[in-house]
């Protein structure tokens, strides 16, 4: 078998997923690493990286520490974070 | 570097004199304004023990880095300053300074409240109770250690 | 006693912290906000060497209590405190401090601010600039010191 | 000659009287004791004490420490105080 060079590249394509706070705790994980192969919005990032659990309606989004909407774009090396409404200060 | 994260207890009188007298010259500024948010020892339910402050590090220092830099952009000032703990957190303690130097009140009051208002909307910190009963996530309507 | 008129250089923060460890509890408040205004170095001319506060010593104090008082009816507060200057001060030196505690942060920034703004607007102190061709009274239009 | 008792007990009504700051230097007192026997306001204490020097528009005026109007009338025993617009803080 032999692999396509073009696959091959696209295989390689990753983000890095960042779970806080009480989503943490409900997914049970703090981080996992992705890999991709067609374009992702931060919603299919949810999707993928839960199993296609239900995304609670407060949940935040950023990318490379930067806040988002949901339907911002990924793109490969990028930070994703998600996590409830901020209670610091 | 005007804001600044700590894992540990911090005396904020000390923090504000400390960066006062390594930053400004004395007869820069005319106008000072601070604020202290601590943890309160009562709450929602008697039983609050101590607190713990998570936070999304990378992202917590970049935002408030942008927050006094914004801040030092809308407003008239000689310089800004905000501490925010993480950690484990005992009540009594000072959980975030914010401050605002300014040749003239009206900017560092409201400078040093803009601070603080933005953190509390957007800065990634996330506060867990710890009682007797177990731990228990804040939730914003709780109001629960300052607000 | 919240009002404190000084003859003296003092330190702001030092004032906070003393007043805050005899006359409150850790853990009793959530939100501390503060002000100070002080002498600058520089101002409409150049040659301001230093400054002399006059002040009508009875009803400055009585002014000040009474500003307290009504401070914190008029806000849900633990404590106010104001200090103020009289008498010689030199360029740096702080010239009044106010600071409010409270349960909750709205409260805290508006007292601090409420104490003062009316202790600018109605305080019976009077500001004189003493420059190197001789003295001159302060007027409001000059904000000079800070304002 | 004889005096009335009732003419005795009017002049020992007194009022003290202070000026502060620039108004204290272009008055040249600072403090006035003024004796009086027929009833007082604010203004007339000012015209008395300063022989009938106009008084600056923005002259302001306290009985007994609290801010008064210049038609406010004074007792005996009071403390009347004037002085310029406030600049403290």
């Amino acid at each position: 078998m032999t692999i396509q060079p073009l696959i091959v590249k696209i295989l390689t394509m990753s983000i890095n997923i960042q779970f806080f706070a009480s989503l943490r705790e409900q997914i049970g994980k703090s981080q996992i690493t992705l890999p991709y192969d067609a374009p992702l919005d931060v919603i299919n990032v949810w999707a993928q990286a839960t199993g296609d659990t239900a995304m609670p309606s407060n949940t935040l989004c950023a990318i490379n520490m930067e806040y988002v909407k949901p339907n911002a774009v990924v793109k490969d090396g990028d930070e994703i974070a998600f996590f409830p409404p901020v209670t610091g200060g | 570097m005007p804001a600044i994260l700590l894992d540990r207890a911090f005396n904020p009188w000390d923090e504000i004199q400390d960066f006062q007298t390594n930053t400004l010259r004395p007869g820069q500024f005319g106008a000072t304004a601070s604020f202290v948010g601590s943890m309160r020892d009562f709450n929602i339910n008697e039983s609050v023990t101590h607190m713990t402050l998570e936070h999304y590090p990378a992202m917590t220092q970049h935002f408030l880095d942008t927050l006094c830099e914004r801040c030092k952009q809308k407003f008239t000032l000689d310089e800004c300053l905000v501490v925010h703990r993480f950690g484990d957190i005992q009540p009594g303690e000072p959980i975030v300074l914010t401050a605002a130097w300014s040749a003239h009140r009206a900017d560092a009051f409201n400078a040093c409240r803009f601070l603080m208002e933005e953190l509390k909307a957007h800065a990634p910190f996330w506060k867990k109770e710890v009682t007797d009963a177990g731990e228990r996530w804040v939730h914003n309507d709780q109001k629960p250690v300052n607000s």
